[in-house]
């Protein structure tokens, strides 16, 4: 999961012991589905809507927070470290839990689904961290993103390493043997294999080569202008800013700026102190 | 008065199949007595009964502990094993003056002990038995075995003991190697037995434990094909076990001759348990022996009633089977000395243990069959 | 220099006797290793989960047996094996719900699972006990042995004994059917890859639409129908007996660890390295020499050292062998 | 990574109260009796005094669990070592055993650890061919050791072998051995964690398994030691014995100024003299851990558990770090052990199961919640509580459950199977317990 | 200050560092970029004394320092990042930082029990140092926040924040930039120059984004398929057609499907 299993083979303390150390899940995989809603006429395609809520039982992350996504977007949301971007996006997955606010999809009020309900619904995920199985090889890593898929997907799959070179040259080595690059490229591949209805991503970009990130937005924009929405988070401000259609700063877990990518790349003051330069 | 009495057998852990039999044996007694109405005007005895857990030195205390000190018992029968009664006796049954007769506790450390005469036991040392154990093998002809024993201080014991008589009997043993209890596999020790070789094997072990597992993988692998069978073997198990396949072994367990055996697991077999069960009889006449003695002292003061017991045990007085303890205690009332006998032909020697005469059996045709007393 | 018969005395009193003991402990360790890679925690009740479905097969084959049921040659328990499997199936699944899953929401740290299971353990103990009983229990019929010692002797007209019971190879057969299931199962079958893909990573899989609890119930079955199996296996070869049960989870988690935990592969060798030193480090080589060096009087048994020291002895080779091979037997790959 | 690791700050009033839980059951336990208690001191202080011994097994499983994540599961084996120091250092020489063959005896255990050293050493210089010579090496070495060490075993265990048969301890203080049985049990955990520390965790757990089961393997075995399963008796007291303080005039008419009998006062007494002794012990150990805890030398520990590889690049050795608490931890298990040893008077090695000594430990330390050393101690006394208690409350519970069934085959089945009960109860304190407090009684702050 | 020589490390068939050979100058910021598993955290971790090569020298001031594991390494004033943090995740922010310097009194069992004074004034100390680095990287607020709560980019930051609590010689960052947002990158470069300028620090520098290298590194190394494929400064680098080509790119394709 980390670099260091990678790493570091066999020295050290760190393998199995009689006492698993690897990190359990982050959340309660065993929540039932509440039922869900209507949702409201003129709703975009996905919108949390003034979602309040934070981890556990510690105080709140987000504060009256609303991010939205049409069909045929592209969503981007950006912020200091620790604005609470990953937690909106946490929320608006199902995985945690919100004290006020509403998450609809496409005419639906989903609030009361947990993720892997989202998931069935149409939502597909690449968190931040965390985001590969370490030790599955890299064609069953793919296999379990169209878990849920109960058709022939080798078409996704040799279209996921057109994207991807790298993934096909490696298709059978273990995950969590690859580089960090290389794993961010495994994430997104894996959640274009659901055939999702909606995509985000956490940082799609972080750790990858200039020439892989551009293959990545490029890949992102013919995406979304084939009609399935993308939110996602980045820091790589400039770039991102470039293609989206529609972004949203975020500062302590409030909406501070919301507006089009270059709107907010012209506003002076947002791209100094957020998008840096 | 409703005297107390306490049961201190290893309920849980590696001798937990056997404290059953031997806690009914001791409530018999009791129950008998009691019923009677005639000990010491009219007094019931009520049994208590503690869980030694056998390995436990710790539990033990606590549980022997509770017995005298809160329970109030004036006397105990126990310990089970003798590394759990040597620490009972001297951490609690001792300091507070309180009677123990132990039914199974065979350890030759017991007879030197210093127990201020609080301490008893209706089994023989090991010591003895190996030595009769040694004759009746060099009787039938055979002069080298293999041993394998319980690692313990019973199985240690009684190996040492044997090998001794047997060397200088001008017996050869080939092999004497010790097995773990509830082990999970007895392959490399009879393999090792078997590569030693000789006419037979003696097996100083537990029959419900890894005794049966030993022989098991004897006969399975044809290491050998007779045994010989101590105290701690024999038992009803090892028949239904092994049946007609150890024809031709024999051995011999503590049991006197006469009808004072049969007739207790007769009455066993009344009260709806098996009396046959290893040291179920010790543990009736343990019990038994106890309440006599009060019966005799006129008092349930342990202080007091184990002057009485080497008297109750041994001759002279009219000879007490088991089942006649009412009539025995009538006696006593009255002033008159009986012999007990009970259940295993007690007879004590110095310091307060049973003399030891051996019952021996042979395995034909499937049955265990009794050829002679020694 | 009579190498037949050496080979035979060999093969009689290491070989066959390790190669089912291993196999039996192969068995155990990977329901031990199955639980750990899967729901993260070293299952210290899997011993007792042993001897509860053996008893529940047991009281089955009785069952059957009364009813004049019998498999020929084949011990009754077979037939009686999906029935105690299904029981246990039934109470792990309880527990499961009862204690475990508390935890795993609340994400405690493993070893506060470890622990629980100790507390099952100690329960699932009792219950058997009150189930069956402390004492030994035989349930073994049909034919006991495929060849034993003395037709062995008539027909090779060799002095050294083969005895082969039906259990022996009963037990390797139908490790090998299982532990090839097993494998086929988690890397080939859609519900496999579930399982180690939750073992991999739990929220992902979460992301990915695996149902979680489906995993864990299905774990939890499958470890039953292992520990049933062995438990049956070890049961009808030795003997029944509580008590036994609790003891053989040392062996288990010593093979399970040395094969490397979490590594299904692993757990087997593991089985059967832990087996084969116990018995093959303590044999005296005094019968085998005799054979094979008829002229040789040792006065020794040459034996390295005493079967007292067969488990120290495994022991020390588990850890002399992990030495030179540090990533375990198999790598750390899990589940 | 986890969300959930929220700090759940527990109220500090916690510990204190759940002290004065303990206390309030061990009152009860000595002064009323009913069926759940036995109103007797003698018991009462009987179950305390095991339980402080428990109370520093766990303190030293917790150093090495809770500070470092160490997992030791041969507990049972530093408790036996630690055992052995009574017999070897205070109990009485045996005549003539020395002279039978004490000095080849040492001699040849120290040829036996000079091969082994001289083979680690040629290991590592050596570079061509060093595998045959190691070997060489171990082979001549063994030849020689046994050459040197069966002769002498037998010489020493023919001497009297009913009574004796072994090298005999040194007539020296009892006090005195509970340092050398933590001397000892440091001197194992060395060898050990010089193997398996440094490696794959697992290499430990299976290493601890193994000591454990070798280290009461030698004890059951090796006779000259201390007489194997034949066991050492009277093994001299710290404190006087019941039957002198009977037989004082003085302490009678001292147990008589407390209306009790003498025989009880004499025990409560001896009771007490060992409670003191064992507190001492105890709050000596928890200081120094607590000042250590509390200290750089506390984050570093923290820093290890939580990242081995960041602490190493952190410039921490890691690898040295694990051997010293593993080693401290060993220690002081191994005082309890030679304490425990003392206070029975009997070393039986046959009584060192691991269920009793490594599971039933582990469960104290987790209950009471590991990484925080009162949590420990709280854990161990009440565990041990309820598992001497539970002899009695789980037929107790069982009586109760029954008691609405219709007398009959079932019910004399449960009842007959009542002393099971003392399993199950246990496991559903423990079950319960970790329910309510899975983080332990008192958790790590 | 640190040269490599024809380092390799395989694993099993594959050659991750496939003799790599470079120099990194004593007080320079050195740049290593690469594509996506061209070996730069291999080549990291080999150095760092994480991983074992498989053959090859890691020289530093002239010493051999291959094999030498990590800690030794930290005595000597060589001190890593890593890619995806490391932190101590149930200490808190401030320990996370004040366990760092090596020496500490405290650190000594024994000296716990008998120099109470001591230790306490060091701890004074530590805290206070503690605090500067948090304020410096904006997270002085968190300072009393378990580790392992902090955002994606927090953890980048402490991880950058460790190595500033004792006086590094060499310091080896692993992509801090990734996940860090861009202004707090500025000011880290920013950092990063003034420890390099005032207490002399070598850096070497593994990051994707091309500004930050370009505006902080001389010379940068680029690796490609675990060799060195180009060295240089970065106004060079970014016009070599080879390193375009693997590493840089051209740019969006598909820019004029934006803002439809
Ligand atoms: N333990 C391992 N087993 C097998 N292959 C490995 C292992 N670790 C790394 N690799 C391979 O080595 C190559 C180099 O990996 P490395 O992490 O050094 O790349 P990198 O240059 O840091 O890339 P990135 O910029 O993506 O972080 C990758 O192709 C990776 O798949
Ligand atoms: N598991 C958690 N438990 C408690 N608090 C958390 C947890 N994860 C994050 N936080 C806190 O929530 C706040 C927002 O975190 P979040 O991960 O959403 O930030 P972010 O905007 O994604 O930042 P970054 O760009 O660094 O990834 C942070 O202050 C962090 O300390
Ligand atoms: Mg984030
Ligand atoms: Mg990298």
């Amino acid at each position: 999961m980390s670099d260091a299993d990678k790493a570091l083979g066999t020295r050290g303390n760190r393998d199995a012991s009689v006492v698993n150390p690897r990190p359990a899940g982050t959340f309660d995989g065993s929540r039932r589905s509440g039922a869900v809603g209507p949702g409201r006429p003129d709703d975009p395609f996905l919108i949390g809507e003034n979602m309040s809520g934070g981890y556990g039982r510690g105080p709140d992350i987000l504060h009256n927070c609303t991010i939205a996504v049409e069909k045929g977007e592209i969503a981007v949301i950006v912020g200091p470290n620790g604005a609470g971007k990953s937690t909106a996006m946490k929320a608006i997955f199902g995985m945690l839990e919100l004290r006020e606010g509403s998450v609809r999809l496409d005419g639906r009020d989903i609030t009361a689904l947990n993720p892997q309900d989202r998931v069935k619904a149409g939502m597909g995920f690449v968190p931040q961290v965390n985001n590969i199985f370490p030790s599955m090889s890299c064609e069953e890593n793919l296999e379990m993103g169209a878990f849920i898929r109960d058709d022939d997907f080798t078409d996704t799959m040799t279209q996921v390493f057109d994207l991807f070179p790298i993934l096909k040259e490696k298709r059978r080595q273990a995950a969590g043997e690859f580089s960090g690059g290389q794993r961010q490229q495994l994430a997104v591949g894996r959640a274009l294999m659901t055939r999702p209805s909606l995509l985000m991503l956490d940082e799609p970009t972080a750790g990858v080569s200039p020439i892989v990130m551009d293959e990545l937005f490029d890949r992102i924009i013919a995406i979304a202008r084939g009609g399935l929405p993308i939110l996602m988070v980045e820091q790589n401000a400039k770039q991102a800013m470039a293609i989206a259609d529609k972004a949203y700063v975020l500062v302590q877990g409030a909406n501070a700026h919301t507006g089009s990518g270059k709107e907010l790349m012209e506003n002076d003051e947002v791209r100094r102190t957020f998008l840096g330069g | 008065e409703d005297i107390k009495m306490g049961m201190s057998l290893g309920f849980t852990g590696p001798l937990e199949s056997m404290a059953p039999a031997m806690r009914d044996g001791a409530q018999l007694a009791m129950k008998e007595v009691s019923d009677s109405g005639l000990l010491l005007d009219g007094s019931t005895v009520t049994p208590v009964e503690g869980d030694s857990t056998c390995a436990d030195a710790a539990a033990a205390t606590a549980t022997v502990e509770r017995l005298i000190t809160a329970e109030g018992v004036k006397g105990i029968v126990g310990g089970m094993c003798s590394g759990e009664t040597i620490a009972t006796l001297e951490n609690v049954a001792k300091p507070n003056g309180v009677v123990m007769i132990s039914p199974s506790a065979t350890s030759p450390a017991l007879s030197t002990i210093d127990d201020n005469g609080l301490f008893f036991r209706t089994s023989p040392s090991d010591a003895r038995q190996g030595e009769v154990m040694a004759n009746i093998i060099m009787e039938k002809g055979i002069d080298t075995v293999a041993v394998t024993y319980t690692n313990n201080d019973y199985g240690k014991g009684l190996a040492d003991s044997f090998q001794a008589a047997f060397e200088e009997k001008g017996g050869t043993v080939t092999v004497s190697s010790a097995h773990d209890d509830g082990k999970a596999d007895y392959s490399a020790e009879v393999a090792a037995l078997a590569s030693a070789g000789g006419d037979a094997l003696v097996v100083a072990g537990y029959v419900d434990q890894g005794g049966s597992g030993v022989v098991r993988a004897a006969l399975d692998t044809g290491a050998f094909d007779t045994f010989v069978f101590p105290d701690g073997m024999i038992g009803n198990a090892l028949v239904e076990n092994f049946g007609s396949e150890i024809d031709g072994s024999f051995g011999q367990n503590p049991a006197a001759e006469g009808e004072g055996r049969d007739k207790y697991i007769e009455m066993a077999k009344e009260a709806g348990f098996d009396g046959s069960n290893v040291f179920s009889a010790e543990s009736y006449d343990a019990a038994a022996l106890m309440l006599l003695a009060m019966a005799a002292a006129g008092s349930s003061d342990p202080g007091v009633y184990k002057d009485k017991i080497m008297d109750i045990a041994n001759e002279p007085g009219e000879k007490i089977m088991p089942g006649e303890l009412a009539k025995a205690i009538e006696i006593l009332n009255d002033g008159g000395e009986v012999d007990y006998v009970g259940a295993t032909s007690v007879e004590f020697i110095e310091p307060g243990e049973s003399a030891g005469v051996y019952r021996e059996v042979s395995f034909n045709n499937g049955e265990m069959e009794i050829v002679g007393y020694r | 220099m009579d190498i037949l018969n050496a080979l035979v005395a060999f093969l009689n009193f290491v070989f066959i006797p390790a190669a089912a003991y291993g196999a039996q402990l192969a068995l155990g360790a990977l329901g031990v290793t199955l639980i750990y890679g899967i729901l993260r925690f070293s299952n210290f009740a899997h011993g007792d989960t042993m001897a509860f479905g053996t008893a529940v097969t047991i009281l089955t084959t009785w069952g059957l047996q009364s009813m004049g049921v019998t498999l020929g040659p084949l011990p009754t328990a077979l037939l009686a094996l999906p029935i105690g499997i299904a029981g246990t199936a039934i109470i792990v699944l309880l527990t499961d719900r009862a204690v475990y899953r508390f935890y795993r929401i609340k994400k405690a740290p493993p070893i506060i699972l470890v622990m629980a299971s100790v507390g099952v353990m100690f329960l699932m103990n009792g219950l058997t006990r009150l189930l069956i009983g402390v004492d030994e229990q035989r349930f073994a019929d049909g034919a006991r042995f495929v060849i034993d010692v003395r037709s062995f002797r008539e027909m090779t007209g060799l002095q050294e004994g083969l005895a082969l019971k039906t259990t022996q190879v009963l037990t390797i057969v139908v490790a090998v059917l299982v532990v090839w299931a097993l494998f086929w199962f988690l890397n080939r079958t859609k519900s496999g890859k579930a399982m180690r893909a939750y073992s991999d990573n739990e929220d992902l899989a979460l992301l990915s639409g695996i149902d979680p609890e489906k995993v864990v119930r299905l774990t939890w079955i499958i470890a039953a129908g292992l520990a049933t199996i062995a438990g049956v296996l070890y049961g009808l070869d030795k003997a029944f007996k509580p008590f036994n049960y609790f003891q053989i989870l040392l062996p288990i988690f010593a093979a399970a660890i040395v094969g490397g935990l979490g590594n299904p592969l692993g757990a087997i060798a593991g089985g059967f390295v832990v087996a084969f030193s116990e018995v093959a480090v303590t044999y005296p080589w005094l019968k085998v020499a005799g054979y094979l060096f008829p002229a040789w009087q040792p006065d020794g048994l040459l034996q390295l050292l005493g079967t007292e020291y067969k488990f120290a002895v495994s022991f020390v080779i588990l850890i002399v062998v992990l030495l030179f091979k540090p990533t375990g037997l198999f790598g750390g790959r899990s589940v | 990574m986890s969300t959930n690791r929220q700090a759940a700050s527990t109220s500090k009033w916690r510990a204190p109260l759940i002290f004065a839980v303990l206390a309030v059951l061990f009152i009860l336990e000595g002064t009323v009796r009913n069926a759940m208690f036995s109103g007797s001191w003698n018991t009462s202080l009987g179950i305390l005094n095991m339980g402080l011994i428990s109370a520093i097994t766990a303190l030293g499983v917790n150093m090495q669990w809770g500070y470092a994540g160490l997992f030791n599961v041969g507990v049972v084996g530093f408790l036996a070592l630690g055992g052995l120091a009574p017999v070897l250092v205070s109990t009485q020489p045996v005549a003539g055993a020395w002279q039978a063959g004490g000095a080849r005896v040492l001699f040849a255990l120290a040829v036996g650890l000079g091969t082994l050293a001289l083979a680690i050493q040629a290991w590592k210089r050596l570079r061509s061919g060093r595998g045959l010579a190691v070997l060489a090496i171990l082979i001549a070495g063994f030849v020689i050791y046994r050459w040197l060490f069966d002769p002498a075993v037998q010489a020493i265990e023919s001497n009297s072998p009913a009574r004796h048969g072994n090298i005999g301890g040194l007539g020296l203080p009892v006090l005195l051995s509970w340092v050398v049985g933590g001397v000892f049990a440091a001197a194992a955990a060395w060898g050990v964690g010089k193997v398996a520390l440094g490696l794959r965790s697992d290499y430990l757990a299976i290493a601890t398994l193994g000591i454990g089961e070798i280290i009461v393997a030698v004890l059951k075995n090796e006779d000259w030691l201390a007489r194997g399963v034949k066991n050492v008796t009277a093994i001299p007291r710290p404190v006087p014995y019941e039957i002198e303080l009977q037989q004082n005039p003085d302490f009678q008419s001292f147990a008589n100024s407390l209306s009790m009998s003498t025989a009880e006062a004499s025990g409560v007494w001896v009771k007490i003299c060992y409670m003191s002794l064992f507190l001492v012990v105890l709050l000596a150990i928890i200081l120094l851990a607590e000042l250590a805890l509390k200290s750089p030398w506390g984050r570093m520990m923290r820093a290890i558990r939580d990242n081995e590889v960041a602490a190493e690049a952190m410039g921490k050795d890691v690898t040295a770090r694990h051997l010293q608490v593993f080693i401290l931890g060993s220690a002081v298990i191994g005082v309890a052990g030679a304490m425990m040893i003392t206070q029975d008077g009997l070393m039986a090695p046959v009584g060192y199961q691991p269920l009793r000594y490594t599971f039933l430990i582990w469960v104290m330390v987790v209950v009471g919640g590991s990484g925080n050393n009162w949590g420990a101690v709280l854990g161990a006394v009440l565990i041990w509580f309820l598992w001497i208690k539970a002899e009695v409350w789980g037929p107790a519970l069982i009586a109760l459950l029954t008691s609405p069934l219709p007398d009959g085959g079932l019910k004399a089945h449960l009842m007959d199977s009542a002393a099971h009960m003392r399993f199950i109860a246990m496991g559903l304190v423990l079950l319960l317990v970790l329910r309510f407090a899975p983080r332990g009684l008192v958790p790590e702050e | 200050m640190i040269r490599v020589e024809d380092l390799h490390r395989h694993f099993g068939g594959f050659r991750a560092v496939d003799g790599a050979s470079l120099t990194i100058g004593e007080g320079s910021i050195t740049g290593l970029i690469g594509p996506n598993g061209a070996g730069k955290s291999t080549l990291f971790n080999v150095i760092a004394g994480v991983l074992p090569p498989t053959s090859g020298k890691v020289y530093m001031d002239g010493e051999d320092i291959t094999g030498l594991p990590p800690h030794q390494l930290f005595r000597r004033g060589l001190l890593r990042t890593f890619q995806l943090a490391h932190e101590f995740a149930s200490m808190t922010v401030r320990e996370n930082l004040m366990m760092v310097p090596g020496g500490q009194t405290g650190e000594t069992i024994w000296k716990t029990w008998f120099q109470r004074g001591q230790i306490r004034r060091e701890e004074d100390q530590l805290g206070k140092r503690a605090d500067e680095v948090l304020e410096f990287l904006t997270i002085r607020h968190l300072a009393h926040e378990k580790a392992g709560n902090l955002s994606g980019g927090q953890k980048k930051l402490l991880e950058l924040g460790r190595t500033m609590m004792v006086d590094a010689k060499v310091v080896f960052l692993d992509e801090v930039g990734a996940g860090v947002n861009r202004t707090l990158l500025g000011t880290i470069g920013d950092a990063i120059v003034r420890l390099n300028k005032e207490r002399g620090y070598t850096f070497c520098v593994i990051e994707h984004d091309m500004d930050f290298i370009g505006k902080l590194c001389d010379p940068v190394i680029v690796m490609a398929e675990g060799r060195v494929l180009a060295e240089g400064s970065a106004a060079d680098i970014m016009q070599n057609e080879e390193v375009i080509e693997a590493y840089l790119g051209t740019g969006l394709k598909n820019k004029d499907m934006v803002g439809a």
